[in-house]
């Protein structure tokens, strides 16, 4: 009996380690980093580290739906960046010189952002129809918008860059709550991320949404079967998808200052390899909320991690690329119950 | 009000080179089992399909109580009060087994203004409907956690609690135990009384004149006719489906056991639940039998010996050469064979056609100058082995997928002799087979032990283990706990050595 | 206008010199068809860059048709075939990779025509054997200088702290990219030239990307904090992005922190006029456009650049808070 | 008899129509470009379009193995700006004044080309490893290998882009069989380009590592039961595709004249939507080399019309990302079991 609590104790600790080595991994780099170089463990940079991870936590919170039902999303990148770039051209201070449209009057940054997440979610649900109707692969129907995408966006800002927001723009992402007396707390962004997981977390669990979701990544014609109307929630998550792509669009645009075209370039790839980390299966059927913060948390630490260590640029793409193999290789024991 | 609860009338439905259905009908009685009978690919799933709006008629009519209807969709066939057990599986195997049965219909409660899912009454519900078929599972356990057995009463379970007025039940009990089978008999009685019009798919004979009323019988997707099921004889019922007598039901056995070539030592798995020290062996001709109720750990045994699952100690020894064997290659070099328990999920190539299907494991044999593959022989292959095996298909380009199970089932069998091995496993055979093809399985698995191959074969049918078999192994809880001779064997002293659970 | 006769005289400028070529205007008829390859289309600078040309083109008559390389120079190499199996008149093509200007050298030769290389340099060597090809640019490397020497003009020169020496992070282009490279290069070089004592806190890679420049920047600034004196970035979009950084970092420009981009872009200029920028650097689209133009109906009437007469530059400027003003539209 | 004869004319033309819906819209795109451009229809435009789709189709012959398999390989563009980075340190022109490797002695062309071929395998191999032991998904795995490759590429050429290469190097993507006389007939490239196509004909549908791969795609378990060593022949297939990619990479250094670290950049999705197009399913176990090469040139042609058609290059990405949608929709209709 004593042996037997003492071997499953090793099991257990055996699977600990192996369910969550790439967290610890990256834990021990970032003690590491933290006692060879200065002000590692400061405010300033864990609050760096929690504006970096909130745009982009949303925009996979997005990309994790589509995967999750098997699918994936190509055109998230490309519509941040249309995100970007729209609430850039409504936002501009009306006194800046440079304005893409001079004519407009001033737009409440409110009114700016439905209008964003608006026109985004058209395009989400049209890759859902092309998905859920016409049965495009979602590899290619969000690989045919991604470049369509781009192209109207490259249309409407006839390339040029775009900046000189209007200030209550720019504090979207750059204030804080509770400024002043006690310093700069809890950034907005970080709120905004917080509610929007908290959204997520409940949609996923709580609804049936999330339900039907979950059923169809796990077995899409037992769902169907079964009468959950498959091609309707595959139209809400891609519509969703890009609510939240235009959301992160909307913030990164703020937090930069500044947007162009090239824009979100390259987000959907990280985004997708974040979910992966967290424990979103490309097999469908699963993933949590919480697995995406983890994942989007591995990489930005990383990145900070790579950058204290003043590594150079050449290497911390290796370093990245490591890190994506090396993650999922050991998250996937998980899954890999010996037969 | 109409005499019957649900009508098809003359229901055409092709695919491409196939008149699946070529005036079908069916009349459904409330309160009645409705059993609708015909070989592998007369159409009966099909005509299902189409009455629960998975498939589109090409032609037909559908009366749900004297009203003509319109089925579009699975949903909708579900709001007209329609369930169906399907006869592929539909397991979501990721989600707990509560969600599985809830699936599309979950219950909801009101919180201020959003609905949400009752996980609560979910799962007290599932509870319930478990009990109802005599499943004692937490409904929060993964679905992915249970055998297939238990998974097809899930599925049972879930169409039961739909409260249906037409319950469709193709192929229910294809792997269920006879304990499992009585149970959901006992149910079908309940809905019976209710009122609940059934229909009942199956290929095992006894099962139809056992719980039907009415049988509709169909050959070549046309109706055939309906009769009262008390009319009806085994040998009437097979007359009319196969459209010729069929005199025995098993072959006639001339295959004379020799000297042992298989010898299985203490095998146990890795998985400290499954098999253990299982010690046996087998002889040249021999037909073993293995016997044992679901979850016996037989499937996971044979697929040990088959290196598609890791032993932790024992050793396989074959004419006195001693095996490694880490996966099927290994094993396939050594001329042992498998055809596995679940075969779409581990046999069927599906998006492939017929002749890949049948070829792939002996591909080995049909190369031109060691690097070429020989089409014309492996065609050759193919023609023989569907004449021999009587497949029913247009050509041996045809889509494997696009055959009825039962036809898939001898294309699987053809790949394997393709191969020619000296030993063959066998798990659950005849699952889903009609009767005039079981038969012609039974005459393949004769004739290979006469050529002196041996032949292992795991089934759930006590009469098909005792009609076919020289000896029955019989396995319980993952120990073999006896073995009886083939003359002897009955289903008493079967059940008698199924049941030996280890003292805890 | 761009060089007449046979040989122009300009020789090619050093670094920061330049010179500019005069001539007769071209005779020939305009109403030609012209192709331009740009190496990228959503490239801020080359946009500003190609659209000028376009209408300079379209208003002389000309038929013009843009394409984009998307920064392939096989995609780029297939357009040229392209546009000469078309049988366009001239050619205005912008290198993916000027290592592979003698390729396109090779092309163009063969298919006699006549070819304004812009932006990118090639080799005098690349360039030799085609008479009728002729590069018009600005010198990279005077951008950096120019940087370098918008932070000497500071009050400080840019050690703040006084500890005698410069401490300054640099957020680089895409490395491969020669502007990248040698305004990395040559932004310090113009301080160390002065005798200023350097230091290198951390050099990042920012791909020219706004977003990027911003993280770059905060991340540095939280590592370094008040170390931080100058903050070199190969662009303005990086340096805009810099600059959100400073702000959320408390630091004031111009006090505690100095930062300087590249070209000159809106909001870049309006970040100087406000005094959050310490200053930019102005790559001269307009001019460059004319002057390619010019060069371009130059080939077209007859002209022909000698070996080693094949560049002509064009100057960047300087851009502070005190001239700012000539440039904001 | 009659009646249903006609019937199944009118069913046989509408099959037919939607069958090869994409390429007749394409070719009746190209006739309507033909009749109102010059030059279309001239032998030197043929030629160009014979010599951009040689090492794009290679190159999605490579990775159609992989999508056959229901895997991906987003390491293939990347992999193909290596190969050409390395093919130019090789072969650079002794006489070359910014050679990269100036102590190299003269590599023949010979020589480089199998150095490159061996170098991209290897790195083949490991996206092979990685996906059949370690179970990693190939999306990921391949996302990985795209990001360490690119930079491996840049670690090695330092970010210098590469030029100045040997004749004989370049020669092979600029020679002609049959050169002289009858004026320039018939490219080296093409004739490169045709004998891979024949070879992978013959290896998918001639060989056992075919029928393999086929049945991997088809349902992977079942192949293994069937006695398929999965592993070793997934690991094939990426090798194979490395190989493929090497030699894309090396052909498209010799056409375009020099190389650098973007050299290959997004060539992965453009073969990806090829593939697709031409029928190549991501549910795995479809898809003839017959139909990578269709899919290559309805993409190569539709870029020529464009450019002929002298749209505005973002209205081209516009055009391009419908047809990667369009042609897929349309194309599928084949495979939608009727309902
Ligand atoms: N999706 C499909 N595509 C093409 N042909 C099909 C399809 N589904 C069924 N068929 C064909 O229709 C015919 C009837 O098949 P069906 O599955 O209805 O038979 P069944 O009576 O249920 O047989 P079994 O007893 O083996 O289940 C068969 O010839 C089969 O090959
Ligand atoms: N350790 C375990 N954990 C979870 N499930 C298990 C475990 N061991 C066995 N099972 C489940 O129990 C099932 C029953 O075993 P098995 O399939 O061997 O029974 P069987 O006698 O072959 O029945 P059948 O006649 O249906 O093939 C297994 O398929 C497996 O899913
Ligand atoms: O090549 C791309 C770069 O070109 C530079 O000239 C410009 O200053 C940068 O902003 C960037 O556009
Ligand atoms: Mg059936
Ligand atoms: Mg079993």
């Amino acid at each position: 009996m004593a042996k037997e609590a003492k071997q499953l104790n090793a099991a257990r600790v055996k699977q600990f380690l192996s369910n969550y080595a790439i967290i610890i991994l990256i834990a021990l780099l970032a003690l590491a980093v933290g006692f060879t170089r200065d002000n590692f463990f400061s405010r300033s940079n864990l609050v760096n580290l929690i504006i970096n991870v909130s745009p982009r936590f949303i925009i996979a919170c997005g990309v994790s739906g589509c995967l999750i039902t098997k699918g994936t999303d190509l055109s998230a990148g490309r519509m941040v960046g249309l995100s970007a770039c729209l609430s850039a051209m409504l936002l501009q201070d009306v006194a800046y010189s440079g304005r893409m449209l001079p004519w407009l009057p001033d737009v409440p940054v409110f009114v700016g952002l439905i209008a964003v997440l608006v026109i985004c979610g058209i395009f989400g649900a049209i890759n859902g129809c092309v998905i859920a109707f016409l049965k495009v692969p979602p590899f290619i129907a969000t690989l045919g918008m991604q470049t369509i995408v781009y192209g109207l966006c490259s249309v409407i800002t006839k390339n040029q860059p775009m900046g000189g927001y209007k200030d209550s723009y720019t504090k979207v992402a750059n204030g804080y709550l509770l400024e002043g007396a006690v310093g700069k707390i809890i950034p907005y962004l970080a709120i905004i991320a917080l509610i929007i997981g908290l959204f997520m977390w409940f949609l996923y669990n709580k609804t049936r949404h999330g339900k039907y979701m979950y059923a169809i990544g796990g077995n899409e014609s037992a769902a169907q079967v079964a009468g959950v109307n498959v091609p309707a929630t595959l139209i809400r998550i891609y519509l969703l998808a890009a609510v939240l792509y235009a959301l992160g669009g909307f913030l990164l645009g703020a937090k930069a200052g500044g947007a162009s075209v090239q824009t979100g370039y390259g987000y959907e790839l990280e985004a997708i390899a974040a979910c992966t980390i967290g424990g979103v299966s490309t097999n469908g059927g699963v993933g949590k909320i919480s697995g995406v913060l983890v994942g989007v948390l591995v990489f930005e630490i990383l990145k900070i991690c790579l950058q204290f260590l003043r590594v150079d640029p050449a290497y911390t793409f290796i370093a990245q690329g490591l890190v994506i193999i090396v993650a999922v290789a050991l998250d996937l024991r998980k899954y890999l119950a010996k037969k | 009000m109409s005499e019957y609860r649900l009508e098809m009338r003359n229901v055409v439905k092709t695919f491409p080179g196939v008149k699946a259905l070529d005036h079908a009908q069916l009349r459904l009685r409330p309160g009645t089992v409705h059993a609708l009978m015909g070989e592998n690919g007369a159409g009966k799933s099909t005509l299902m399909k189409c009455m629960f709006g998975i498939y589109h008629m090409d032609e037909g009519e559908i009366f749900y109580e004297g009203q003509p209807v319109h089925i579009k969709d699975p949903l909708d066939a579900l709001h007209h009060g329609i369930a169906m057990v399907h006869q592929e599986l539909q397991p979501i195997t990721e989600r707990s087994i509560g969600e599985n049965i809830y699936v599309g219909r979950y219950p909801l409660k009101q919180i201020g203004p959003v609905k949400i899912i009752d996980h609560k009454k979910m799962y007290e519900d599932a509870a319930r409907v478990l009990e109802e078929v005599h499943m004692n599972f937490d409904p929060r356990a993964k679905l992915g956690s249970l055998s297939v057995s238990q998974m097809q009463l899930v599925e049972i379970a879930k169409a039961v609690s739909a409260d249906c007025k037409v319950l469709i039940l193709d192929e229910p009990t294809s792997s269920l135990t006879a304990g499992e089978v009585e149970a959901l008999f006992t149910i079908v009685e309940e809905l019976k009384s209710k009122g609940v019009a059934i229909v009942y798919i199956s290929h095992k004979m006894d099962e139809i004149l056992r719980i039907s009323d009415e049988v509709t019988i169909m050959r070549d997707g046309q109706y055939i006719g309906t009769w009262a099921a008390k009319e009806l004889t085994t040998d009437m019922i097979i007359t009319k489906m196969v459209g010729r007598e069929l005199v025995d039901l098993y072959p006639k056995r001339k295959n004379v056991p020799g000297e042992e070539v298989l010898q299985i030592e203490d095998f146990t798995s890795i998985n400290p639940k499954s098999f253990r020290n299982v010690t046996f062996s087998v002889r040249k001709g021999e037909i073993l039998g293995v016997a044992g109720l679901v979850g016996a750990q037989r499937t996971e045994l044979m697929e040990g010996l088959f290196g598609l699952r890791c032993h932790s100690k024992g050793t396989i020894t074959y004419k006195g050469e001693e095996l490694k064997i880490n996966r099927p290659a290994d094993a396939i070099k050594k001329g042992i064979a498998m055809l596995t328990e679940d075969r779409r999920a581990t046999g069927i190539l599906g998006v492939l056609s017929i002749a890949d299907n049948v070829s792939i494991s002996s591909l080995n044999q049909y190369l031109i100058g060691g690097i070429m593959l020989d089409d014309k022989k492996i065609e050759q292959l193919v023609q023989d082995n569907v004449a021999k095996l009587s497949i029913k298909t247009p050509s041996s380009k045809t889509l494997i997928q696009s055959l009825s199970g039962g036809n898939q089932q001898k294309v699987l069998i053809s790949r394997w002799l393709a191969n020619n091995p000296d030993i063959f496993i066998l798990d659950e055979p005849t699952r889903g087979i009609d009767v005039g093809a079981k038969y012609e399985i039974y005459c393949i698995i004769e004739e290979l032990a006469r050529q002196g191959k041996s032949i292992i074969m795991i089934s759930s049918e006590m009469g098909e283990l005792i009609g076919m078999s020289d000896r029955i192994m019989v396995m319980c809880d993952g120990r073999v706990t006896g073995f009886i001779d083939g003359d002897k064997a009955n289903q008493e002293n079967i059940m008698e050595l199924a049941t030996q659970f280890e003292a805890v | 206008a761009c060089g007449g006769g046979t040989a122009t005289t300009s020789t090619p400028p050093a670094p920061t010199g330049s010179a500019v070529v005069e001539g007769i205007e071209s005779q020939v008829p305009a109403g030609g068809t012209v192709g331009v390859c740009i190496y990228k289309f959503d490239d801020n600078f080359m946009t500003t860059y190609r659209t000028a040309l376009e209408t300079i083109l379209k208003d002389k008559g000309y038929e013009v048709t843009v394409v984009d390389g998307n920064n392939d120079q096989a995609k780029q190499t297939e357009q040229i075939n392209t546009f000469i199996a078309q049988g366009v008149d001239a050619l205005i093509i912008n290198p993916v990779m000027t290592s592979a200007a003698s390729s396109i050298v090779n092309l163009v030769q063969t298919a006699d025509i006549p070819t304004v290389f812009i932006n990118r340099e090639p080799t005098a060597e690349d360039m030799a054997s085609y008479n009728k090809c002729v590069y018009v640019g600005c010198d990279a490397a005077q951008s950096g200088t120019f940087q370098g020497e918008l932070i000497l003009e500071t009050e400080t020169k840019g050690d703040i702290n006084g500890d005698g020496k410069v401490s300054y992070i640099m957020i680089q282009g895409d490395p491969e990219n020669i502007d990248a490279k040698l305004r990395t290069e040559y932004s310090v070089k113009a301080l160390t030239d002065a005798g200023m004592e350097v230091e290198q806190l951390n050099l990042t890679r920012g791909d020219w990307d706004q977003n990027k420049g911003q993280e770059i920047c905060a991340n540095d600034l939280a590592q370094f904090g008040d170390k931080v004196e100058v903050v070199f970035s190969n662009n303005d979009s990086m340096a805009l992005g810099a600059m959100e950084a400073i702000k959320t970092a408390g630091r004031t420009v111009g006090k505690d922190i100095y930062i300087v981009g590249v070209d000159a872009l809106d909001a870049a200029l309006d970040a100087v006029k406000a005094g959050e920028m310490t200053g930019t650097v102005l790559n001269d689209a307009q001019s460059q456009a004319e002057k390619a133009v010019e060069c371009m109906e130059g080939l077209l009437g007859g002209t022909t650049y000698a070996e080693g007469e094949q560049s002509i530059y064009v100057d960047y400027v300087k851009v502070t808070s005190d001239n700012v003003a000539e440039f904001i539209k």
